[in-house]
């Protein structure tokens, strides 16, 4: 059809730090070694923590858990860019990224043994819980965006959703009205290739997710989700962008969810192990090791140590955890409303006379 | 003090509590420079600006989604359903994220919004625009959903609605709009949400209905107590979740005998909930079926149809006939 | 014949309907490669192919959107929600579509679809994995509403769900689905949507329960009858809309007391219209108030704290006692 | 940011006849003089049907309209393009396309006057009734077109939205259903620059509508929506493609609403006089009538016999609708499902009851 071209889009990728931990030493970006470490470590407490709960569920002393295993660089190196006052709108695959922004072990642990006490705010950070409505959250965040902007705070938003995310509708009514009101929000993609079963070439057919933002007249890239340094970059880009008022950045993270979708999943169904294997080469953190050694500021001595350290930290965790005692049961009807109207006092005395009553502690 | 119909008297609340507080503001489709389809917003943009009164992109979900965004951060968002009929899209925030923020959180987090809605029929405009769906709200648990019947009423709920700090839906009865007018006080008036109204009291039958119901009630009630003599205790139920159990038992346990006159559907409506309350507390006190009058099983007629089968006061004084002579 | 848990019958009545007739499709979240999250869904891909079996993108209203226009086109559309909790994204498209073709073009237009999806709590899930809102569905004229209890009337009524010509939502009671099995006929066997059953008959007091509360219930029900010598008359509901008054109904008439078994919160719930219609037609009958056994009207408890709130059989014999001995 | 440009996207705009009635020569398609007649005339008869309903409404003969004045060739010429078995799913601004569809004015009058009779399914066609609920119909069409393709039928279906629609979360769905299934369906968007009172700009930050499809991987393409002859190329072009196995295609149709939202709305709150003018001289019909004169196969003789022809079709199509006496109240108890259960035929007869008591007709 021979016409007239009005308009030209490109998208562009960015890796930075290559599958065998070659630098591009062009695009590196310049950070000190002390938070190169830093990097390294929250990524490696963001493993270390997932493992455990992994097996904690095994043992059956917690609930369905969904591991972010493979994705560290995806979510905790942009959780690390946040200035304190900036808000964190997750998902639910970050765990890392959550303990990041102020969420104790004890509480991913309470979350996950079912206790609404994992939800509590953490202290000085604006976290919001875990959002399992797939998508929905983002919407959340444009709000607190506009927020923002409103009372003149200059905190910018991070939201969190996969490659799945990106088919709901809520998702595609927060990425347009981000781009109406220039909200500052960084819309953070993790796609990991799959939603549950999903393979992301079924998901949608647009060959990236970047390429989505242009739906919106908004920047999107797509970048090496498993590349921590690039991931570095985009991320400080991005949230500068927001923060200096220019409005909603979408970041593809091109990574791998190298275990089950959550313990409740068996991936076997629906996936070779050879995929497997090879997104595994392309793990984060061997990539990270590799840079830092080649920066000659890690060695196997240190490792040793931060494993030995993190170890130790869980476990204390874990044993706080499961010192728990007072989770009151009936502290549901305490919260339906800000204050309780006449029959849910009433439902709820109902309630502690018939568990005395049950327990025989009358 | 002036008279104003329903349409006024909520602009009035809003116009007021934006004044006093700048974390008020308005979103909706339409609601700034045209001042809503009913002109519910009129002035507002004028008056407080397009930071604060919103015209957003058409996606419901999107404005209950960025409300509560907005409600996280501190904000009081006011956001507009165009009609009732279009805010079935918005059902999985309300329930799955407003109603539970603070649950989720034991207290941490709120989500004080409200969500203004025109609902029920009588405007003789197309589908969609004519259902009168509260009882759907008032199956999530966690939203407050209140429903005015009068301009002063309105006006004094809708700010008790904003300043609440739980996520109210609040269903404005589009045929009372401007069906009548009332005094309004220009000074502050806040009711409390949570309590039904005794409008009059009586004693040989309590009748209860709310919204736009509200007037062929009243119409019915004064024919029936002036041809028969007999008095009738009037309840305008105005919050529909949570509802007001001791009013509504209270007066039937005096009267012993009750009538629930519903614009939605029979099936699942509101009426059906209070009757299971009355079944609770006051069934031993009953000398009658409760009675209910409402709309019929079927969806919603196009407005063509649509006056046969809402509840007319024929129709209503015939119950409270049946029911006081049962 | 062979003993199946739910899950395996659930799949058996989708697997002979596909056999039968092509115009079947399933389609929603993991429903094909996965099988479904719960394996409802095992070896239809296999068996039918992609194009009868479709795994969707992670979108509920593009599910029932679609299936919506593959119903108007003339297909049979099985979709499932992969979870009820995730569901009232599609109640837009339910209210505003799938129940008023017919009435829209005055029947020129249908949409015979199911929407499957599992609700109510027992899987040790996250947050929206465990509520029961039947209810909201039951506030929407225009689809029915069903809810099996166990695998026979599952696969039976799941057969009829997909024959019908109206839109249909059916709620799997996950906590039923491996729990216990039962004897399920090879051969074809369908109940009719819209009847409820007298699980068995009894002349003490009736009692009234559905989905994954049959359970507690029964085990209740056995318990009382065999310490107090009293019957009772067991009531599955099986179709919550439209309901089958008419067995409530005669059972409440001829027993003159009721108890109602709701895992979902006590306010708005389906034991509430229950209890309006015994109000309506049977009032004169009781011999005391209807009881309901629910949960309590609160934001539904994660799991850690789940099995406080859910209805269990202690409650429920209470509930048998406190109405007989009334 | 220095990186790899991955992806690279255009959008085109296509105009065959511009403003003043001229072609251009190169684009004109072929098109025979009884066929542009034809499309001619209906865009005329959507027209006078438009004012004449304007008309009966402020006369209070019928209920709220919303008038699609200044869209013709937005509508009427791609609705003409279809084949018999092609399926037509419409917003609601659309009422001469839907003639087209086999729709009667009478079923129009009786719509608009609040009765379901205006829906019923036109013979031989497969037409859907009018949908409110903006944004919606596009789910169905798309999953119409799944079943076309299952079913081996080779119609396309033709879905209509306005650009207010495209915010909506179930526009976004459906778009990507329909690239994931390579549905035959053409999205066809009547960007009238307003929805109700809010303007294109304010209602996404992305430049064209078109660019939209670019997030789904299919083609979209921008058309000059008040230029008959560039509706009627892109339109068969993606009409082809989608019966041709090519799946989805959007086009933005640029046009404008040249009357009010509805008539129940007032735009003199947000747009000016002037910009309503500019807009009248694009006016799609003007333009067409200078285009057939221009080819010698229409003149103002012709013109007068088509318009008293068409109003003549009119008053008597109103006068049919005036004259309909068998509407009965009680036929919404019919069609709640597909059999009545017992408690709906109890209200029935109540309902019946009740009215004939009322009517004193016992
Ligand atoms: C609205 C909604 N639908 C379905 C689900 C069930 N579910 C949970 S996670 C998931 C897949 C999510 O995929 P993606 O967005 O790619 O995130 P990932 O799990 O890969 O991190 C699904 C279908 C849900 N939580 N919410
Ligand atoms: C979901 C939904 N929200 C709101 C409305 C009310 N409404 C009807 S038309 C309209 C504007 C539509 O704009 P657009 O899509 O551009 O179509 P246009 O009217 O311009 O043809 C609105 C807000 C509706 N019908 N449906
Ligand atoms: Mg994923
Ligand atoms: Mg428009």
């Amino acid at each position: 059809m021979p016409i007239k071209e009005i308009e030209d889009f490109t998208i562009s990728y960015m890796q930075v730090l290559d599958e065998n931990g070659k630098v591009d030493k062009e695009l590196e970006p310049k950070i000190s070694a002390t938070e190169l470490i830093d990097m390294y470590r929250w990524m490696i407490r963001a493993r270390e923590v997932d493992q455990r709960l992994i097996n904690l569920q095994r043992q059956g002393r917690i609930g369905t858990v969904g591991p972010s295993t493979g994705q560290e660089a995806a979510h905790v190196i942009p959780a690390l860019l946040m200035k304190d006052n900036d808000w964190f709108v997750g998902a639910f695959r970050e765990a890392g990224a959550r303990l990041v922004r102020g969420e104790s072990i004890v509480q991913a642990l309470l979350f996950y043994n079912g206790f609404e006490e994992g939800n509590k705010k953490p202290e000085n950070y604006r976290t919001l819980p875990i959002s399992i409505i797939v998508g929905s959250q983002t919407l959340h965040a444009v709000g607190i965006g506009y927020a923002m902007k409103y009372r003149g705070d200059d905190a910018a938003v991070l939201t969190f959703m996969g490659d799945g995310a990106t088919s709901e509708g809520d998702f595609h009514e927060a990425m347009n009205f981000a781009g109406v009101w220039q909200a500052p929000v960084v819309f953070l993609c993790q796609n990991n290739q799959w939603a549950i079963s999903l393979p992301r070439h079924k998901q949608t057919k647009s060959e990236t997710i970047a390429q989505k933002a242009i739906a919106y007249g908004i920047p999107g890239i797509q970048v090496d989700g498993n590349d921590p340094l690039a991931m570095h970059v985009a991320a400080e880009e991005a949230l500068k962008r927001a923060r200096n008022g220019g409005g909603p950045t979408l970041i593809e993270a091109v990574t791998y969810r190298l275990m089950m979708h959550t313990t409740a999943d068996d991936p076997k169904k629906y996936r070779t192990e050879d995929e497997v294997e090879g997104w595994k080469k392309k793990d984060p953190i061997i990539r990270f090791k590799k840079y830092l050694a080649s920066k000659k500021i890690w060695d196997a001595k240190k490792e040793e140590a931060l494993q030995t350290e993190i170890k130790a930290e869980i476990d204390v965790a874990v044993k706080e955890f499961e010192d728990i005692k007072d989770l009151p049961p009936e502290i549901c009807f305490d919260h339906v409303f800000s204050t309780k109207p006449d029959d849910i006092e009433e439902q709820r005395q109902e309630f502690l006379d018939r568990l005395r009553k049950e327990t025989g502690n009358v | 003090m002036s008279k104003m119909n329903m349409v006024q008297a909520i602009n009035l609340a809003m116009l007021q509590e934006m004044a006093k507080d700048d974390s008020v503001v308005v979103l909706g489709e339409d609601v700034g420079v045209d001042e809503g389809v009913f002109r519910v917003t009129a002035g507002l943009l004028k008056k407080y600006g397009e930071d604060r009164v919103i015209d957003t992109p058409l996606a419901e979900s999107g404005i209950i989604g960025t409300s509560i965004g907005m409600a996280l951060a501190g904000l009081k968002p006011v956001c507009e359903m165009q009609f009732s009929g279009f805010s079935y899209l918005i059902v999985h925030q309300l329930e799955g994220h407003a109603s539970r923020f603070r649950a989720r959180s034991q207290g941490d987090w709120t989500v004080p919004l409200v969500v203004r809605m025109p609902y029920g029929g009588g405007v003789r405009a197309m589908e969609h625009h004519s259902e009168s769906r509260e009882a759907l709200y008032a199956t999530i648990t966690g939203v407050k959903v209140v429903i005015p019947s009068t301009p002063r009423n309105a006006r004094a709920l809708l700010v008790a609605a904003i300043r609440d700090p739980d996520p109210v839906v609040f269903m404005e009865p589009k045929h009372s709009y401007r069906a009548f007018r009332e005094e309004v006080p220009d000074e502050e008036e806040v009711m409390e949400i949570g309590k039904a109204e005794i409008v009059h009291e009586g004693n040989d039958v309590t009748i209860i209905s709310w919204g736009a119901m509200m007037r062929p009630t009243i119409k019915a009630v004064d024919e029936y107590q002036e041809k028969t003599g007999k008095t009738v205790e009037l309840i305008d139920l105005l919050t529909i979740s949570p509802m007001d159990s001791k009013t509504i038992i209270e007066s039937v346990q005096k009267t012993g005998r009750c009538v629930i006159v519903q614009e939605a559907p029979k099936t699942m409506g509101i009426a059906s909930e209070i009757i299971a309350r009355i079944n609770d507390k006051a069934l031993m006190y009953l000398e009658a079926p409760v009675k209910r009058v409402t709309n019929y099983d079927v969806i919603t007629p196009y407005f063509g149809r649509e006056n046969y089968y809402f509840p007319n006061p024929e129709r209503i004084y015939q119950a409270l006939e049946a029911t006081v002579d049962f």
